[in-house]
């Protein structure tokens, strides 16, 4: 038993890092100010390991367990600085993957995740897919039988990485309390990706509205059994969610602090150094201590999915809901000390924050989780 | 719109302010200390204006504006909480209640020992099953061959053990509104009293009243809607917001103070950025809440009832008070923990104020109510179907290993 | 005496509503998008009588005090929605030209305030002034003598309306320890502009840099008695911030409050509304109280900027930090009710509460200011 | 990493637990009421593995490891944390100081009794002019005719009246380190004990030291640099931490059994929105606090000072257990203020595990000077020159209105 981070961990997390810090940090503004997908950016981050880094070695990713994927997307964060970047790549390489690796058919993983783990094709989710449909509208998508296959209809809104995906991994209503889930891949027939809509949050990670009208497709489309998804995807995603969707977080605020000390020590207020301030180095200190707090929720979170017991759902929407507190009070708290000149990461995640804390149903789904009077189940 | 009040409403605010603060005030610690209210405080307080503020000049009152009677609350609470407390329950409260619902020919008998101090009066409202769903209170008046009793069992009542009269609210099923206020007299057999020891305002006779078929004369029964509760009540909301406000403020001047006079690391701890922060915040929201109460004494001394208002100032003022007593205690570090000290006192009266004339939680919804948001009260599974309430258990790291 | 709002009062905060929610509401995000400054509807708002309130009428203003202009400007806030039309119009029509109507000599309120209060000239100052330069960095204005008059030198950052401004007022070093205020032209040689910046805030209220360079202004260009800006000038726009252009704010927080609740009746999560939450019935009420609670403090500075003792800058800088902490709080809560989709006023909101929160030096200035042992003191 | 611990631990925790709570749990309240604690927790706790758990086998210990040893401690706190600060002060912290800087042969003497709960150890810091600024102490060891005297007064120390030995941080001009700890037998005639009574805690035994040419021997005086100090101190931290985090989990046992046995408006309180979120941020907070209480125990244990951590801890542990105990009793209404009930003791408990050894701000500056942001002391007067500092006094309203 090592309780803290040992040394192949740390190794994990310092590929992450000078992968984001080397390859995705130069250009984060940029394309952050033109909401631009850089090819070769992904494609680079896919050879360096940090795109696939949870695919199995038989397909060409790291073969990482979930604690050590964790880590490498913690430093993927911090060295990247890129909030849109971070979700686009962990949505691929994870949300995406892993069902097909751990749901698909052989011939599902035979056909998507070596290209998935080079890079070649790009995954895509629908935001709402973490939520197992909490926050749903009405316009979601329905599946009607069709011969042996399906037929699609309706529209996702906000499909992460859609614009430039391969294909994309949905679930659609099959039945009034049932729904299925499906991977469809791009040039189906009847999907068409709407044009990019002015986007406010996330901007380096391309979202788009998917429409599907008479959209039809075969048995081979299905991923796990007809109308399991919310015993078999959701909780899936909602865990994956919980871990690696997180997990840049905790290295963009491991940065953000980092960025809040260098500002305190060099900005000037009232002719004193803002680090001169007791109140300024305690707000420091807080936001030190959330993020070493926040990690031992998360690493805990990605260890128990490790593990061959069911892998607690209340102890990964804790991480989320701690963090997410954290992340929205200490970028606010660092933004402030940067005063009207708060710019660069501190801005993108303050203002991205928002992103974070809605994502899979937002705080009213995790109190539910955490706290709720509901019996805890396993599926 | 404006902030200042007339020279006679300041003038008679600083007398009061005086006449607390050399008699009343030093006599706080030992009345938290024994746990009773001693009685040169009320002959401090019945010697003043105090009583008649509240009240228009028809039932001997001095009709004071809104904001004045709030100055006044404010004063006789920082002198003593607690006596403050069980004062302004019997002689606002209590006595607007009557002198409301009540006929001014009859009941001047009950109102004019009140406003003189020479009887105390108390509001039993809640039961022991659940503070402020009044769906669950059994306690009840029915007549019978002389005129009517009233039985049941009220609890966490100010001046429960000292009271000589109580403005009861019970259930009165003949009449159609099925709720009464029953003007008690709790002088008599059928009345049992008990104490009961919280953490704060420990000078306050908190306790429960158990009525076995006490009389009530037949007029000192009045049917009363149960919309109406939060009329009288509201008048509660704001004391106890006010008793917050003082406490707040005391705790501000005891930091001060302390901050003042006591160093560290070589200077005063005032001129440390963590003790500002905490000071500025603290005369930051004590002034909010202050505000607030002056307004909303403004509009109930208007006529007006204010209702979400004071909803709205009550659970702001009171957990303000909390928040403001821990920073009290930051700043003095042991000394604000130590008994005898007095921001000991100030840290556990605070949160009574909180918990006290319903809950925080309870007042929001009423706010909530009046904003357009009512209260849903519905069966549900919330995470059924969704997929949310099942743990993962696909074992993502046990098949990926496998791989390696 | 009448504590609460009267019939007066209330009709100046409904003219202020009106004019922003008729003029600039319809098109507050669009100017948001692109950044824009539309002459025409700042016209309209001097006619309205919203950018010209505290103009004196001997120069075709509405003659308003500050508690009734702070009423306007609160009107206009919830109105308009429009977090930097605001500023805009709070610092044009309030910080330049007061100082100019309390301080100027009668030739320049003859010169200026009649066109400003038309709206034909528009008035710029820096967002720093309203600290008295307490974080100011190295690149501050000089003003050496040149015959009987000055020549400036250096540059201000974050200049409020300088890309359609007809003057400037600013401060200028004229000793080690002493500034002095200027009025100066817009065409008057070695003054300069530079091209607008990538703006993040406040997007419809227009921001650059001005540069002076041997720029040579006569004795008419000071305002005041030289050397004494920070007896005279300071303390006043430092009051004048802390209610008229905190005043929109509360009229802005108040919209979003109200937009929270709609949002919250309208908005599913978990099949059912979110109002039916108690926890988000809650945090609305919470919101609420804000407003209100704020609104008296906001009322009281602005009520003894009225009377004739000094007015205390601790109560002003109360409401300040009242106000700001409020928005900080409140807007992010209704920002997590809108979920994913957070957008229009809340999201302008949310982004823009970073600029009132670090203005005038932020919350290390105002804790000082309301807390520090430094003797009470009037110029 | 791994977050699992072996079976054995996780047997001697369950042992423990099961011991503690069937004993000192249930005498906890009484323990709070006469302000002691009973002989048979001391038998009790001496019969367990306690002691043994947090030392290596060279003087007698298990040496379990770092998490074992937190679970172990916060066993013993969720049943009595008076007990819980009394025990471990003297036998983690005070035991540690003995055989960290005393020799094994000659102070075998002092430990051995203490492991086996015959003797009690404190562990005098603090003096009355200021908390945790070390500049302001003055009690000195200064040697005489026949060896060591100590002379001064020591105040807010744990076990002050009942410990037979003091391991007393105090000045020793005569080294060029300038402070030393001193092995004090304290039952001797140099030494006076005097109780202090606190908010909370009740049952510990509080209070100050007074050494009048109190007698030491030669070799019980350690010279020691004050750099060193934290290095003793952050077990205290970290114990006090644990004790946080047991008390928070109490308070959220205690709610979820009150929201779960209690309904309002024709429901359980578990039901209720604002219930669950109170519960899911109790819940969250002490998972998160607990989590980093075990790393740092897990550094301390493998040799490592580990100071930033176990001071950030501190703050964070016991802050969130002050909320988790107002939360408590939001949900628990006015249960949650009477004297009595478990609800009172925690809220009463939490805030002494901030102040007591080195409050919060002082440990954030510590932590602030690990992370590059040192402490500066300079004189200032921030606002001069910036006008910042005066009263606008311009009159704008008087000229404005003037002109209309």
């Amino acid at each position: 038993m090592e309780f803290a981070f040992d040394e192949p961990l740390l190794r994990m997390r310092e590929l992450g890092r000078s992968a984001g810090y080397r390859y995705a940090a130069p250009s984060a503004q940029l394309r952050d100010n033109g909401a631009i997908w850089d090819e070769r950016l992904f494609t680079s981050l896919a050879r360096a390991g940090v795109a696939h880094a949870a695919i199995p070695l038989a397909y060409g990713g790291l073969g990482a367990n979930v604690l050590e994927t964790v880590a490498v997307l913690e430093g993927f964060g911090e060295g990247s600085g890129d909030t849109g970047l971070s979700l686009a790549v962990a949505v691929h390489g994870m949300l995406c993957a892993l069902p097909i690796a751990l749901l698909g058919t052989p011939q599902q993983r035979d056909r998507y995740l070596g290209a998935m783990a080079s890079g070649t094709w790009l995954g895509a989710l629908a935001l709402a897919e973490l939520d197992g449909g909490a926050t749903a509208s009405g316009h979601d998508v329905t599946a009607t039988r069709f011969l042996d296959g399906w037929i699609l209809e309706g529209e996702k809104a906000d499909v992460i990485n859609a614009p430039n995906a391969h294909h994309f991994l949905i679930t659609a209503r099959t039945s009034s309390d049932r729904r299925t889930a499906f991977v469809v891949d791009r040039d189906t027939a009847g999907l068409s990706v709407a044009p990019d809509p002015a986007q406010t949050a996330v901007r380096t990670c391309r979202m788009s509205r998917v429409k599907f009208s008479d959209c039809r497709v075969g048995p081979q489309a299905v991923l796990g059994t007809p109308g399991n998804a919310a015993a078999g995807l959701v909780p899936l995603l909602a865990a994956l969610d919980r871990t690696c969707l997180l997990a840049p977080w905790l290295g963009i605020l491991r940065e953000v602090v980092r960025l809040g000390r260098e500002t305190a020590a060099r900005r000037f207020v009232l002719s004193r150094p803002l680090a001169h301030s007791q109140s300024v180095r305690a707000a420091l200190v807080d936001g030190q201590t959330l993020v070493e707090a926040a990690s031992g929720l998360l690493y805990r979170a990605a260890w128990q999915l490790d593990r061959s017991e069911p892998a607690s759902r209340r102890d990964a929407a804790a991480a989320k809901l701690f963090l997410g507190r954290a992340v929205r009070d200490v970028t606010r708290t660092v933004a402030e000390l940067c005063g009207t000149a708060a710019d660069g990461l501190v801005r993108r995640a303050y203002r991205d924050s928002l992103l974070l804390t809605a994502s899979g149903g937002g705080v009213e789904v995790l109190n539910v989780v955490i706290a709720g009077p509901a019996p805890s189940r396993t599926a | 719109m404006d902030f200042s009040i007339d020279e006679p409403s300041r003038k008679l605010v600083n007398e009061l302010d005086d006449r607390f603060l050399r008699g009343i005030a030093s006599r706080a610690p030992v009345t938290d200390e024994v746990g009773a209210i001693p009685p040169e405080n009320w002959r401090e307080i019945a010697q003043s204006d105090y009583a008649r503020l509240f009240h228009p000049a028809s039932v001997g009152g001095l009709g004071a504006d809104g904001v004045t009677q709030a100055m006044a609350m404010e004063r006789l609470a920082r002198a003593c909480p607690s006596t403050f407390w069980s004062a302004t329950m019997s002689v606002l409260v209590c006595a607007k209640l009557i002198h409301t619902y009540g006929d001014a020919e009859h009941h001047g008998r009950l109102l004019e020992p009140l406003l003189r101090f020479e009887r105390l009066a108390c509001f039993p409202v809640v039961e022991n099953t659940s503070g402020s769903d009044a769906s669950t209170y059994t306690t009840a008046v029915r007549r019978d061959a002389d005129g009517y009793v009233i039985t049941g069992e009220k609890s966490r009542i100010t001046n429960a053990t000292t009271a000589d009269l109580g403005v009861v609210l019970a259930r009165f099923e003949e009449h159609e509104y099925g709720w009464c206020y029953a003007f008690v007299d709790l002088r008599q057999d059928g009345v049992r009293t008990y104490r009961m020891h919280d953490l704060g305002l420990r000078g306050m006779p908190w306790g429960g009243i158990v009525f076995n078929r006490a009389r009530i004369g037949v007029r000192d029964v009045v049917p009363v809607r149960l919309e109406e509760f939060p009329h009288g009540m509201a008048w509660g909301w704001l004391f106890i917001s006010i008793a917050a406000i003082a406490i707040a403020q005391n705790a501000l001047d005891a930091s001060i103070a302390h901050a003042r006079s006591h160093k560290a690391f070589g200077r005063p701890l005032i001129h440390m950025d963590r003790v500002q922060e905490a000071i500025a915040e603290m005369r930051t929201q004590i002034d909010a809440a202050r505000l607030l109460a002056y307004r909303c004494a403004w509009h109930r001394a208007e006529g007006r009832l204010a209702q979400d208002l004071v909803g709205m100032l009550k659970p702001y003022a009171t957990e303000m008070a909390v928040r403001a007593t821990q920073h009290a205690v930051q700043i003095h570090g042991a000394w604000g923990l130590t008994h005898g000290y007095p921001v000991e006192r100030m840290y556990r009266d605070a949160p009574m104020n909180v918990i006290g004339g319903f809950a925080s939680n309870r007042l929001r919804e009423l706010v909530a109510q009046d904003l357009g948001l009512p209260t849903p009260y519905q069966d549900f599974d919330w995470l059924k179907a969704t997929g949310l309430d099942v743990d993962c258990a696909v074992h993502p790291g046990a098949l990926l290993s496998a791989g390696r």
